[in-house]
Parts: C-alpha cells; structure tokens; sequence
C-alpha cells in the first residue's frame, strides 16, 4: 500500500541525499538518483495499475491527494515516472561534464517530486503548488548545458503559462467556491468559462510549445545537456499534455456550435492552433543541422498532434490522442538518448559534423531507427497504432484543413527522422572519428533497448494499453474505444496490428530467403564507390550531410524567424519602455519630484471641475 | 491464419508476375509507338533473373538488411490487395493506410541501404525521392480522404463494392468515382505518376543527373531484389488506384482489363513528358493538384455536388 | 514596563554616546539587541503621554499591527546594525536616532506625532546616506523628503482644520460622524499620501532611489532598502487602514499610480544592467505591490508581505553591496561568476530571489498565494493580472541574473565573504525556506492581522 | 546397377546446369556500360533507335558499372582513360564482359605510333569480341554483340575468368605503361 | 487673509525649488515653504477677537474666547524641525562645493 505522499517526501528527501552523496563522489550522487526514480516508478506502476495507491496525509501540511478511480492521473504519472526512470540510467555517464554535479541529481529528484505531485492530486491549489515547484526545478537543470540564455527564455514561457493556469485556478474557485478540480471544471459557466478556457489552453500551449508559444522549445531542448532534453521532451511536455486534457475534455466545450462540422469555436480555433503548430513544427525540423533541435522541433509537431486529436472529442480521437502521448514520450525519449549516446562519444551533435557512426555504434542505430519508425507512424510500430486512430476521427469530422495539416506532418515526420539517420548515421565513417569512438556502455543501452522493446509491443498488441485508456475515457466521459482483444475498430475500418507486424515478418523471412539462396556477394570497402572514374581519398567528399533537403529549404528560407523577432520585439519593447520611464522620473535633478508632485495634485484638483 | 497467410504470399507473386509481364508488353507497346519492335514480352524477367545469377558487391550489413527489409515490406503490403471482390488474404482488414504506411517501409528500407553504401549520389537520391513524396503524397490523400468520407469504409474492398452496386441507402454508390469525381481523378492520376516515378516526376532516378539515384551502389542480387521490390510497388499503386477510381474488379478478367488500361496510359504518358528539375516537383504539386484537390473535398463533403 | 521605552531608550543611549565617542557602536548594539529583548514583555494597551486622553494628548497605540510591525524593524535594524557596526562607527549616535525615530513611527497614533517621528528618522536617513559619498544624491533625497514631510503637515492640519482633532482613533470616529462627503476629504488625504508616498518609494514620488540605493554600501543599502522601507511600508498602512476614506475618484487615482508603479518598476529592472538598480526597481514594484495590497483592505498578508520583503532585500542588497565594494563596479558583466566559489551565499541569494518571485517551497509562495486569493474573492482581476504580469518580468531578469552570478569559466572575482554576512544571509534564507515548508504560523498570524478593524484596539 | 533413367546429379553438374541457365539469361539480357571513350562511340546512338533497335536483343544503356555486364571501348585509349577504364572494369560485378569497338583497341588504329596512346587494348583488361573498323557501321557492331551473345552461349566468352587467373600478367603490363593505376593528385605532376 | 498670504508664500517656494539650479537657492525656497506652511497653522488657530491663550490673573475662566493654543504648539516644533533639515542642507551644500566646486548642479561634472 505505497502512500502519495510517502513517494513525493522520499523523492524530496532522495534529491536532498542525492546533493550531499553529491558533494563526495558525483557518480554516486546520480546513480542514487537512478534508484530513488527507480523505486518511484515501480511502486506507482505497481499500486496504481491495481488501484491500491493511497492517498492519505500525515505530513505534507495543505496538500490532498486522491488516488481511487483517477485513471487520467495515474496514467500520465506511470508514464512520466518510467520516463524518469528511463532518462536516469544517464545521469552517472554525463554527469561528471557538468559544472554543479551535485545540484543536478538534487533539482533532478525535485521535479520528479513536483511530476508526482501534479498528477495524482484533486486539489487545483496543490497541483498549482508542484507545478511551479517542477518548473523552477527543471529551470535549474538547464544552464547546465551550452545556452544560459535558454533558462530565461524558458522561465518567461513557462511562468507565462502557470500564471495563467493560477489565474484560471481562482476564476473558477469564484463560482466553485473550493479548489475541487472536478468541481472547478464542472461548475465555471457563460463568460468566465471562456476565459477560463482561454486560460487553460494559454498554460497548455506554453508547456506543450505549440505554435504561438513555442520558441522556448527548440532554444531549451536544443542546448540543454542531453538527460535533460529527454526528460523535457518524454516527461515534462506532459504536463501541458494533462492540462490541454483539461481544458478541452473535462471542460466543457466553448463558443457557438459551427454546425458544418458539429463541433464548438474554441475546440475549432484550438484544431487549427494545433494544426500550425504541426506545419510549422515540420518545416522547421526538416531544416535544422543539430540534431537535438531537430528532434525538439519533431516533439513540438506531435504536441500538435495531440492538441489537434483532443479537440475531436470522440472515442478514436481522444484515445488516439492519449495513446499518442504514451507513443511520443517513448519514441523521442528513446531518440533523444540515442543522440544523447552519440554526443557523449563525439561531442557534437552537429549533422555536418558526423557520419557513419553506425560501423562504432550498431545498438545505438538499432534504437534510433525503431524510435524514428514509431515516430514517423510507420506500422510495426506504436506510432502508427496512435496516427491511423487520429486519421481516423479527422477523417470522420471531414475537416479538410486539419486533414491536410496531419498528412504533411506525417509525411514530414518521415522526412525529417531520417535525415539524422541518414547525415548522422549512414554514410561514409569520418577519419577522426574511427579509432575514437566505440559503443555506449551496457548501462546506457539498456534503458534505450527497454524503449524500444516498448515502441514494438505498442505497435504489436496495442489493446493492452487501449484498455486502460478506455477507463480513462469512461472517467473522462468519453464512449470508449471498440477493441478487441487483437483487433481496434475505428469509424471507417478495423486494424489488425499484430497481423501487419507478422505479415510484415513473413515478407522479411521470404527476401531473407532469396537474399541467402543466391551468390555471396564480395565485400567492398566504403570508399571504394562509383565516382564516375575519379580517383577521391578523403571521406568528407562522400559523405552528403549539409543542407541535406536543400530544394524544400530554398522554399520557406526568407520567413523563418517571425516568430522569434515578434518575441524578441516584445522583450525590446519592454526595455525601451523601462529605460523611457527611467529617463523620465530618475534624472539625478531635485525637482522631478516636486515636479511629479504638483502635476498629481493638479490632477486631483482640477478633476472635479473638468471631468 | 496460415492458409489466408499463403493466400497472401500467392497474391504477391500473382502481382509481381501481372505486373512484370504487363511491364514487358508495355516496353513493346513503347517501342512500337518509337517504330522499332522492341524487346521480347518477357523481357522484365530475363533482366531480373539475369541480376539474380550475377555476384555483385555489398558495403556492409546494414546495405543488405536494407535491401531485406525494403523487399520484405513491400511483400507485406501486397499481401493485403485484393484483387477481386472476394479475391483477397485478409478480408475486413485491407485498410488504406496499411498501404500507404507500409510502402513507407519499402521506402524506408531503401533509402536507409542507400545511404548505407557511402554513396553521396545514393544520399541525393533518397532526398529527392523524399521530397517528391512530400510533394504527390497531400493530394493524392485528401481525395482519399472525400473518398473515405463520402463511402464511410476505409477498407478496398468496402469501397470498391461501393462503386459497383448502387445501394438504395447510400447517397453516391452505384458510380465510379472517376466520374463522381472527376477533378479528383485528376489530381489522383498526376499523383500516381508521382507515385510511380514516371518521367515527368523521376527526379529520383535521374541516370543522367544522379547516375539513376538510389541504385548507383547496387548490382548482381541486390539489384534483382530491388527490381522485384519495384515491380510489386507498382503493382500496389495501380491497384489500389484501380480499386479507389474504378470501382474494383467483380472477377479476375476485369481487374486485369483496368489494370493493363492505367498502367499503359501512365507509360504512354510518361514516355512523352521531359524531366522536372526537383524544385518544381515541389511547387507543381502544390499548386494546382493540391488548389483542385481541397475544392473538389470541399464541393463533395460539405456541398454535397457528386456526379 | 510601557511602550515609552522603545523611544526613550535610543534617545537616552543617544545623548550619551555623543559625550562618550568611542563607545557609541557597542552601545548601538547594546541598545537594539535590548530592545528586542524588550519587545517580548510588552502589553497591548493605549499609553497615554503626560494623562492627557485622546483629543488632546497624544497616545501611543501597542496593538497587533504595531506589534508585528515594531518586532520586524527592530530585528532588522539590529541584524543590519551587527554587520556594519564595525566599519561604520561615528555613526552610533545617528543610528540611535533613527532607531528611536522608527520606533516612534511605529507606536505613535497621533497624526503630528507621526510628523515629527517621520522628520527624525527621515534626518536621520539622510545623515546615514551621506556615507555614500555622494552629496548631491543625498541632497535630492533631502529635499525630496522635507517636501514629502511638508505636504504631508499639510494635509494634517486641513484635516485638523476640519475635525478638530488630531488623534487617529478619534479622528476616524469623528469623519465616519460628521458624514462628509468624499470629495471634501479626499485632498488633505491625497497630500498625506503624497507626503508618505515619497518615504514608501511609490514611483512619481521616489526619484530619489536610483541616487541612493544606486550608489549605497552595505550600510545605507540593506538600511533603506530593508528597514526604512519596511518601516513606510507599516505607516502607509496604519494611515491607510485607520484613518483614510478614499472615495472613488481617489481610488482611480491611487490605483493608477499603483499600477503604473509595480509594471514601470518591473520594466525598469528588466531594462536596467547594473545589479544594485535591478534590486531597487523591484523593491519599487514590490512597495507599489504592498500598497495595493493595503488600499484593498487586505492587512494580514500585507504585513506577511512586507517583512518577507524587508528581510529579503536586507540579505540581496548585503550581498550585492559587499561584492560591489571589492569588485569595484556593479554592472552585471563584472560581477558574472560571483558564486561560482562562494556557493553558500550563492545558495541563499537564489534562495531569496526565488521567495521573492513566489515559487513554492519558499515562503514567498504562501504569501503570494493568500493576496491573491483574497484579491480574487473581492471580485477584482484587474490586479491581480497585474501582478502575475509583473511577476513574469521580474522571473525572467532575476532568472537572467542568477544564470549569469552562477556560470562563468574564467577570471572570475576574487570575492571574500566574511564569516558575520555569511552566517546572516544563511540564516534568514534558510528560515525563508522553513517556513516555505510549514507555513501554520504564518497562517495564524495572518488571520489574526485580517480582523484588525479600523478603530478597533484588539 | 542402378537405374538409368533418373541418376543423381552430381555438384558439378548441377552447378553446370545453373550456370548454363544463367548464360541464356545474362544472353539474353546485356547491359552495357554507357562509357564512351573515343569517337567510335557515335555508332551506338544508332543502334538504339528504332533502325536497329538493341532493346530487340534485350541490350540496354545502365549509368554505373555495378549495375552493367558489357564495357563498351569505342575508340583509342590514352594512358589517363585506361586508368579510369581500369578503374571502372574493376568495380563491374562477374559475370563481365569488354566488347573493343573500332580499330584504335585492336591495333592503335591510326594512331599506333602516337606517344600517349596504347596500342593493344588486350594487354591490359581481357577482351572478348573486337568489332574492326576505323569507326565500323552500326550493323557491324550489332553483329559483334550478336557474336557476344554466340560466345556466351558457348561458354567462351569468360575474359573476366582470365582477368582473375592470370592477374599479375595484367597488373604487370598496367604498371609498366601507367607506372599506377590509382593515383593521387594526377593534374599537377 | 494670512490664509492667503501662506498659499502665496507656498506658492513662491515650490515654484523656487522647481526652477532653480542653483543648491543655495533651493534651501531658501525650501525655507520659504516652510515658513508659508507655518502661517498657514497659525492662521488656522485664529479666532476673531480671541486673546493669547495664557490663563492670568483676569482672564482664567474658560468662556473668554481664548485662540485656539494648539497650532501654536505644532508650530514651535515645524519651525525646529525646519531649522534641523537647513542646518543639514547647508551642510551637505558645504560638501557639495568642496566635490564640484560649484552650487550650479547644471556644471557638476560627473555628477551622475
């Protein structure tokens, strides 16, 4: 009977262990992490799948927890904690590279406490309370990476969105009168409704990085050392996630009912907002040379992909969209720590600086390429299980627009994964790097094999997980999804995933036949390639990694940072206004004061005659 | 399950035999129209098996599981086309994405042994092939997607026998959807000519720019597998545009009378077209087939104006 | 043992350490450590100066609110005093004076009283901010705080023009009484409030800051950030709460200013590169804050705020201002890497900022979470938007702060902390922190403060 | 005594049979290297199109040596082509054949006392059907590819064979008139 | 109308303080507030036909209209503490001329 309150205390108290075994040795420090995350996982997985988690309170002063029948919570904190426990198996290998070692596994553990927190309680106040406490958190961790200036441009953004879920919190606790979620979510009616959706969805969005608040996304998880980006794009993403599940499922839905496609305002301009974050998400991504960005660019496109299925509201979108999250947070974790592999070996992620890391690092390609298959929704794997449910409440709604949005993303997605396999990966193995590099030590193999194991078994036998989803949708009040045991049946048609996958083997084992039936062939070295006749020496010439989709590129080149100069307008106008107040009260003359003195006076006295 | 997996497996090679024959009578029917005889019918077959009997040369293991797995793949996609109404492995579960997901994988497979053999002309090669998939792939599916939402199946054979028998309830059964919906049709062949990789989209199999892309690296068994893998591709695309277009086949000769008439008329078309530059791949495709693709979605979803 | 000692004591102590010089520090310390002992026995009651009752004598008042409000500044002074005492010794007298001059402010309830107390602690102010070595910032101040203090006799005597009396019970009692319309009352109160805005820094009235808290030393630093503000800060309430009657007109007005003070102080701060005026810009938007809080009737946790706040910038501007005297300069790129080898008052200097921001797990967090709880009961979102957007900017330019105080390979400064500040600062962010965790105290008194109605003497 | 009629095949004679299929195939379907080297090359336009139409024997253009079974040699020779022309026999797959067109490949042609040009293209990659002819008619050279087809068909056309049997004779020859095939910064020596 | 003598007076200062640069000329115009503030407490105490409020020998019965005392008093303390703020102008201004070398706050150098 593993108590709430019991887990976030020991994940306190673990980071504050974490800190001063720290200070002595700082592998000992973060593998502490890897157990304390470790314990969490397998405790909230354990008691939480039975429903046996309780929620009672000895310590903690005001917090509430309520773990009964609160399947939305649990699911997302079994997620987020394995995504934790995943990520953790890093800490020890790249932790000696970072300047405040033991800082890093405290603030670590923090934001596992404040994960924790968020989603197993019913009290608006208390989930605001860990929310913040995960933000300032993570925020630490940042910095510890290459950009200092990703911490603020992530703060502004993140703060920008919990003000704005605060403000929401006391709207509705107006007319609830008690902090109660369920309550608050139920009771808010006519205009505070609509702002408290619009509230909502701005929290959601910010933490999400979807299209109008996304700058933060790339800049953070682009520079920040390589544990953190997984755990930002796997685990802390989530939380705008469960907000946006919030916002537009639990509450009810706002505005007019547009009758051609039966569905109300506020859910249609969300679907378009998720579909431009999709767009963009993939014209951006396919034209990055980091390969961390680019992948952070791909999770900021599938954040879309949620926003976009949670608007539908019917039984394939909302659980397509759910399953969705559990595939994305594998497939880019996974991603991210294959990069992450690579970074540590060659210390750069730059595409125009690697090739052919797959002769030194077999496993680490393995991985990258079922996580890039699962997200890039191809069918042995998980991410096509969650697209085809989200294609098909596209497709029932009829909206076009979106429609279009979703196939570019998909198909985009295609594209953009494989240039890091392709420029990073494949290719002609650069000199310097050859007597170097070898592969990741077993610890750091295994969290990545367990991902993809998980990216398989999705895609394989989904009805497991499907299942579960379905009591979160009965929570949710949603109808639940037609599954059985093999089979998913969606509006238009039924899949049958495990026979894709075995017909798909069977295909294999029949080439494989006519690969081994016929002559060896010889085996040649890279460099020994067709080059019309030339006689070339140097690798670098073979190897095609720059400007990789150059003909797209050249399409969108000139408009690509409108967004970040309208942010950094912003910043510029509040600096200008600060320094024009400056000028104007603090000049170093007696007599502003006075000055500013008698003008205030003379307002109020001359207020009565004039206004 | 074993019996309907053999099924299957026979389809395949019923496909791959149809396709590389017709592939065969056509390269006569070209040379013809070029007033020369042109090769024998079976000449698809003599290539590929010719390829088969040479020993070529491998960069490594991720070349030849490439080749695998693409080859491997595209097997598993058509073992899910039906042929005829009740002609089909797996009935029930033929759904469109399957096809368009799988040939990804086909996709996939190549493009990863591609750029496996340390070729930059093979990494070029994929790139442009990407590109135009981005390019022919959001028209050809939202005129799916009217498709979809006008029978309301997903699945082939549902929507072929939609078109074929005129259904008291349904509103638009009973016509091909080459005439209800013309301007769709359209849009769906120019995208299959994309699909196909015929002459006025083969960026990606330019001889004379990329020393024919992809394939510059292969040779000898490789080769072959990548021959067959192309031939059963096409037999995909064509079929599943037979079975989206014309209304499926209610028994064998028909689906082979459709199929032989689209695939001759792409060839014929094709071998009288130039090259697209890669750019204007991109921009065609998303200007005119896309602009015709969303209004004839929006005239038949939200208007209502099937012919 | 009365209230009267508060202010006798220092006065005493004063008068005595300008005949004996060199003992005046120890005897500083002995004094404000005393006093705060004192404050520990002292009885809530109304004491009457030379047995004239209210109209006509003045009355010191000892309730909860002055209580709180004494225990603040006398701590504060007196942590501030240990600090400086060494480095800083002719001034003994003048500290006294200003101690017994803050008391003064503090216990008073007559409204000229309250004159004369603001008048000795303001000289006294002034006399501390000549050590800045800039003469003419301190006379800006100077002449800022007598026009401040003029206004504000002003107002006092039309009101004593019109009520009669003097005292602020009575005088509340006698308004509510003779029924005047808002408008007739609503001048002398803008002039008080002017009077006492410019002491409490609101932003048309407080050119004078950038002069002194730009260049202040350890000393005036956290002494005018810290205590002189916290101390304003009581008496604009006090003023508020008792005895104002601010009709809508005013109202829009003040919160105008209001307004305009706590976003302009944000923007300041965020456009400002030297780290003493990004501290004195949010202290100006976190005094626009508290006078908010205290114009909506919320006193409890305006009173939470405002300590947390006196407490919080003693300990930024200690730091700040020691590593600016062995730095030399206070712009953001020479003091980049402070903490990266002093990581204990790194630690406790991120620790007050983030309290002050009102991240969780500090105390800053409770507080900010009781006024806006009670801002939105009483319908208002118009503030507390305000305030969130506020709180925004300053996260962003303190985070952009502390990247840049934390993370610095080379040349970093050569800063020594010594042992006093180390163990001061660590002190008070740690009990910041404590109490961030188990907030029940500050609960209750809180509650207790909420019910303090006007005219009321608990 | 065993029976006649059904007798196990031995290894040999089963890889015989395969390759004896294998030749009716590679006959039946050559794809020639699009490499032209000299001016000889001109002939084989024609022979493409529809006059004489290779594609009838199933004979086509492929762009890289790996995908090609005939390299084509129209025309003289000078030291730098060989280098390439070795270069590129060398990455073709096996079965391979070289088909020297015009007389430059059989005897230097008209410029066999010219300096920079090899005279018997022979010495240095095995050919397998010469086709004479200061540039010889395009009938000329769709009868040497018909030759070709014949000398599959009858197993002899095994040059490559050759190449691999006695391949220091070959190497031999190639470094004395090269001095290396493979070289590094050719244009500035 | 010393009521109206005060304003003027009040008037003069804070229109000194505003526009003079010179730091001399703006302790006197602070001074002349000051002392306009004065008048203007005592004019408050004033009572038409009143007597100084000392009780003596004749007048000590509490009908006679004394003036109101109480201003009297607050202004004793207004003018000491007016006299302790210049006395500390003078001395900063002392301090002033000996850094600048002038009064004129427009010509001190580096003054920021």
């Amino acid at each position: 009977m593993a108590s709430l309150e019991f887990l976030v205390i020991i994940a306190l108290l673990g980071g504050v262990l974490a800190y001063l075994v720290g200070k002595l040795s700082k592998v000992v420090g973060a593998s502490l992490t890897v157990l304390v995350s470790g314990f969490i996982f397998v405790s909230v997985a354990y008691f939480g799948l039975n429903g046996s988690l309780d929620a009672s309170i000895t310590y903690l002063p005001f917090v509430s927890f309520e773990a009964t029948d609160l399947y939305l919570g649990t699911s997302f904190g079994i997620l987020v904690t394995f995504i934790f426990f995943m990520v953790s198996f890093f800490n020890p290998y790249f932790v000696d590279k970072f300047k405040y070692p033991s800082l890093y596994s405290m603030f670590y553990l923090f934001s596992l406490a404040g994960v924790l927190g968020v989603f197993f309680t019913d009290d608006f106040l208390v989930l605001f309370f860990f929310f913040e406490l995960v933000v300032w958190t993570s925020l630490f961790l940042i910095p510890l990476g290459k950009s200092k200036k990703a911490a603020s441009w992530y703060y502004g953004f993140s703060a920008f969105g919990s003000f704005s879920l605060l403000f929401a919190i006391f709207v509705m606790r107006n007319t609830a009168g008690s902090f109660n979620i369920n309550d608050g979510l139920s009771m808010v009616g006519g205009s505070d409704q609509i702002l408290v959706f619009i509230l909502l969805m701005v929290a959601a969005f910010a933490k999400l990085g979807a299209f109008p608040l996304h700058i933060w996304l790339p800049k953070v998880l682009g520079n920040s050392p390589d544990p953190v980006t997984s755990v930002f794009s796997g685990g802390l993403e989530k939380l705008g996630a469960f907000v946006a599940v919030m916002g537009l499922v639990k509450l009810a839905p706002v505005g007019p009912v547009i009758e051609a496609i039966d569905m109300a305002l506020g859910q249609y301009l969300i679907a378009i907002l998720g579909a431009l974050t999709i767009v963009f998400g993939t014209l951006m991504a396919i034209r990055q040379d980091d390969a961390k960005k680019l992948i952070a660019y791909s999770s900021m496109s599938n954040g879309g992909y949620i926003l976009v299925a949670l608007t539908l509201l019917n039984d394939t979108s909302v659980s397509g969209a759910l399953y969705h999250v559990l595939i994305h947070a594998l497939a880019s974790t996974a991603a991210f720590l294959a990069i992450g592999a690579v970074n540590r070996q060659t210390g750069t992620t730059k595409m125009s600086e690697l090739g052919g890391m797959i002769h030194k690092m077999p496993v680490t390609y393995i991985v990258y390429l079922i996580a890039i298959i699962s997200m890039a929704g191809i069918p042995p794997m998980g991410g096509f299980v969650s697209k085809w449910l989200i294609f098909q409440s596209v497709i029932n709604e009829g909206m076009i627009l979106i429609a279009i949005a979703t196939f570019f993303g998909s198909i985009g997605s295609f594209l953009y994964v494989f240039r890091p396999l392709a420029a990073l990966f494949l290719g002609q193995e650069l000199p310097e790097f050859r007597k170097v590099i070898k592969e990741a030590p077993f610890f750091m193999l295994l969290p990545m094999i367990i991902l993809s194991g998980l990216n398989i078994f999705t895609g394989v036998h989904p009805s497991v997980i499907l299942q579960y989803i379905n009591n979160v949708l009965a929570e949710l009040g949603v109808t639940e999804l037609g599954i059985t045991t093999w089979t998913l049946s969606g509006n238009n048609g039924d899949l049958y995933p495990a026979l894709i996958a075995v017909v798909f083997g069977v295909g294999v084992v029949i080439a494989f036949i006519i690969f081994i039936v016929l002559k060896k062939s010889r085996k040649v070295d890279l460099m020994d390639t067709y080059t019309a006749g030339n006689f070339v020496y140097t690798e670098e010439l073979l190897h095609y990694s720059v400007d990789f989709y150059a003909p797209i590129e050249r399409l969108y080149e000139k408009h690509i940072n409108i967004m970040k100069d309208f942010y950094k307008g912003i910043a510029k106008k509040v600096q200008e206004f600060g320094s024009f107040v400056k000028y104007f009260f603090f000049t170093n003359k007696p007599e502003i004061t006075v000055l500013w003195v008698v003008i205030v006076l003379g307002i109020l006295l001359l207020w009565g005659d004039l206004l | 399950m074993i019996i309907s997996i053999l099924m299957g497996i026979s389809v395949a090679f019923f496909g791959f035999v149809l396709q590389t024959s017709i592939a065969g009578v056509n390269r006569k029917i070209i040379g013809r129209v070029q007033k020369r005889y042109g090769p024998k019918w079976y000449q698809e077959f003599l290539d590929i098996f010719k390829l088969l009997s040479k020993r070529s040369v491998t960069h490594g293991w991720i070349f030849d599981f490439g080749v695998i797995m693409a080859l491997g793949g595209i097997i598993a996609t058509a073992m899910f086309m039906p042929i005829t109404n009740d002609l089909m492995a797996f009935p029930g579960f033929d759904n469109f994405f399957i096809f368009v997901y799988l040939i990804a994988v086909g996709m996939l497979g190549m493009a990863m042994s591609a750029s496996g053999s340390g070729n930059p002309l093979a990494s070029i090669g994929v790139m442009r092939a990407l590109t135009t998939m981005l390019a022919y792939e959001i028209p050809f599916m939202i005129i799916v997607l009217t498709i979809i939402k006008l029978t309301g199946h997903s699945s082939l054979s549902e929507i072929a026998m939609f078109q074929q028998t005129a259904v008291a309830g349904l509103e638009f059964s009973g016509t091909w959807f080459m005439i209800a919906l013309p301007v769709g049709f359209a849009v769906a062949f120019l995208s299959l000519m994309g699909m196909l990789g015929k002459k006025p989209f083969e960026t990606y199999i330019a001889p004379a720019e990329i020393a024919s892309g992809p394939m510059v690296e292969y040779g000898g068994k490789q080769l072959g597998m990548l021959f067959i893998m192309h031939e059963i591709t096409v037999f995909i695309e064509v079929s599943l545009f037979v079975h989206l277009f014309l209304g499926g086949a209610e028994n064998i000769w028909i689906f082979l009378i459709k199929y032989f008439l689209v695939y001759t008329s792409v060839n014929l078309i094709s071998n009288v077209n130039g090259r697209f530059k890669i750019d204007q791949v991109v921009v065609f495709f998303y200007k005119w087939p896309l602009l015709f693709a969303v209004m004839q979605a929006f005239v038949a979803i939200y208007l209502g104006w099937v012919i | 043992m009365s209230a009267v000692l508060l202010i006798a004591i220092p006065i005493l102590a004063a008068f005595i350490s300008i005949i004996v010089k060199k003992w005046s520090p120890y005897m500083l310390l002995f004094v404000s450590f005393g006093l705060v002992i004192l404050l520990g026995y002292l009885p809530f009651e109304i004491i009457t100066i030379g047995g004239f009752s209210a109209p006509y004598g003045i009355s010191l008042v000892v309730d909860n609110y002055s209580y709180t409000a004494l225990y603040v500044v006398n701590v504060l002074f007196f942590l501030v005093a240990i600090i400086n005492v060494c480095n800083y010794k002719k001034l003994g007298t003048i500290l006294l004076v200003s101690l017994a001059g803050l008391n003064g402010l503090m216990l008073t309830g007559d409204l000229f009283n309250l004159f004369v107390f603001l008048e000795i602690s303001g000289i006294s102010a002034y006399i501390i901010t000549t050590t800045n070595k800039k003469p003419l910032a301190t006379f800006n101040y100077l002449v800022a705080g007598t026009v401040g203090s003029i206004l504000y006799l002003l107002g006092l005597i039309i009101l004593y023009n019109m009520f009669g009396t003097l005292n602020m019970q009575d005088m509340a009692v006698r308004i509510a009484a003779s029924g005047a319309t808002d408008i007739e009352v609503a001048l002398p109160f803008l002039l008080m409030f002017i009077g006492i805005g410019v002491e409490a820094k609101l932003l048309p009235f407080n050119s004078w800051v950038k002069g002194i808290l730009g260049h202040s030393n350890k000393l005036t630093g956290p002494m005018i950030a810290g205590v002189y503000a916290a101390a304003s800060l009581f008496v604009f309430g006090r003023l508020l709460t008792e005895v104002f009657v601010i009709s809508d007109t005013f109202m829009l007005i003040i919160s105008v200013i209001l307004a305009f003070s706590i976003l302009a102080g944000e923007a300041m701060a965020y456009s400002s590169t030297k780290v003493r005026e990004i501290l004195l810009f949010s202290s100006i938007a976190q005094a626009g804050i508290a006078v908010l809080i205290f114009v909506s009737g919320f006193t409890g946790y305006a009173v939470l705020f405002i300590s947390l706040n006196g407490f919080s910038k003693v300990v930024l501007f200690l730091i700040i201002n020691h590593a600016t005297e062995v730095v030399g300069s206070d712009e953001v790129i020479d003091l980049k890497g402070l903490f990266v080898n002093n990581k204990l008052v790194g630690a406790s200097f991120t620790a007050t900022v983030l309290s002050l921001l009102g991240l969780p797990l500090f105390a800053g967090f409770f507080v900010k979470m009781g006024i806006l709880s009670q801002l939105f009961s009483s319908g208002d979102y118009v503030f507390p938007a305000i305030i969130l957007l506020s709180s925004v900017v300053e996260g962003v330019y303190f985070v952009k702060l502390l990247t840049k105080l934390w993370y610095k390979e080379d040349n970093l400064p050569q800063v020594k902390f010594e042992l006093p500040l180390v163990y001061l600062v660590v002190v008070i962010s740690l009990l910041l922190v404590v109490f961030g965790l188990y907030f029940e105290p500050l609960h209750e008194q809180a509650l207790v403060l909420v019910n303090h109605v006007k005219g009321v003497i608990l | 005594m065993e029976s006649t009629k059904f007798s196990l095949l031995t290894k040999e004679e089963v890889d015989r049979k395969w390759w004896e299929i294998g030749d009716f195939f590679r006959r039946n379907s050559l794809w020639m290297l699009m490499y032209c080297t000299g001016c000889c090359a001109i002939e084989l336009p024609p022979a493409m199109t529809s006059a004489y139409d290779m594609e009838r024997l199933g004979m086509g253009p492929m762009a890289t040596p790996r995908q090609a079974d005939v390299l084509l040699v129209t025309g003289y020779l000078s030291l730098k082509t060989l280098r390439r022309l070795i270069y590129t026999y060398e990455q073709m797959s096996e079965p391979k054949y070289v088909v020297g067109i015009g007389s430059c490949t059989i005897n230097g042609g008209i410029y066999h006392d010219s300096h920079a040009v090899i005279n018997q293209l022979d010495q240095y990659i095995p050919v397998d059907v010469y086709v004479a002819g200061c540039m010889p008619n395009t009938e000329a050279v769709m009868n040497g590819f018909v030759d070709l087809m014949r000398l599959i068909k009858s197993k002899k056309a095994n040059g490559w064979k050759k190449y691999h049997k006695n391949n220091e004779w070959y190497k031999k020859n190639q470094i004395d008139s090269l001095g290396e095939v493979r070289v590094k910064d050719e244009f500035h020596d | 109308m010393l009521l109206y003598a005060a304003i003027i007076l009040m008037m003069l200062g804070l229109y000194g303080i505003l526009t003079q640069r010179n730091i001399i000329k703006i302790i006197i115009s602070l001074n002349i507030l000051e002392i306009g503030l004065n008048i203007f407490i005592i004019s408050i105490g004033f009572v038409n036909g009143g007597v100084a409020p000392i009780f003596t020998g004749q007048n000590n019965l509490g009908s006679i209209g004394f003036v109101d005392p109480l201003p009297q008093a607050l202004v004793l303390t207004a003018i000491v503490i007016g006299v302790g703020t210049t006395a500390l102008g003078l001395a900063l201004a002392k301090k002033i001329y000996a850094k600048y070398g002038t009064f004129e706050i427009d010509d001190m150098k580096g003054a920021e």
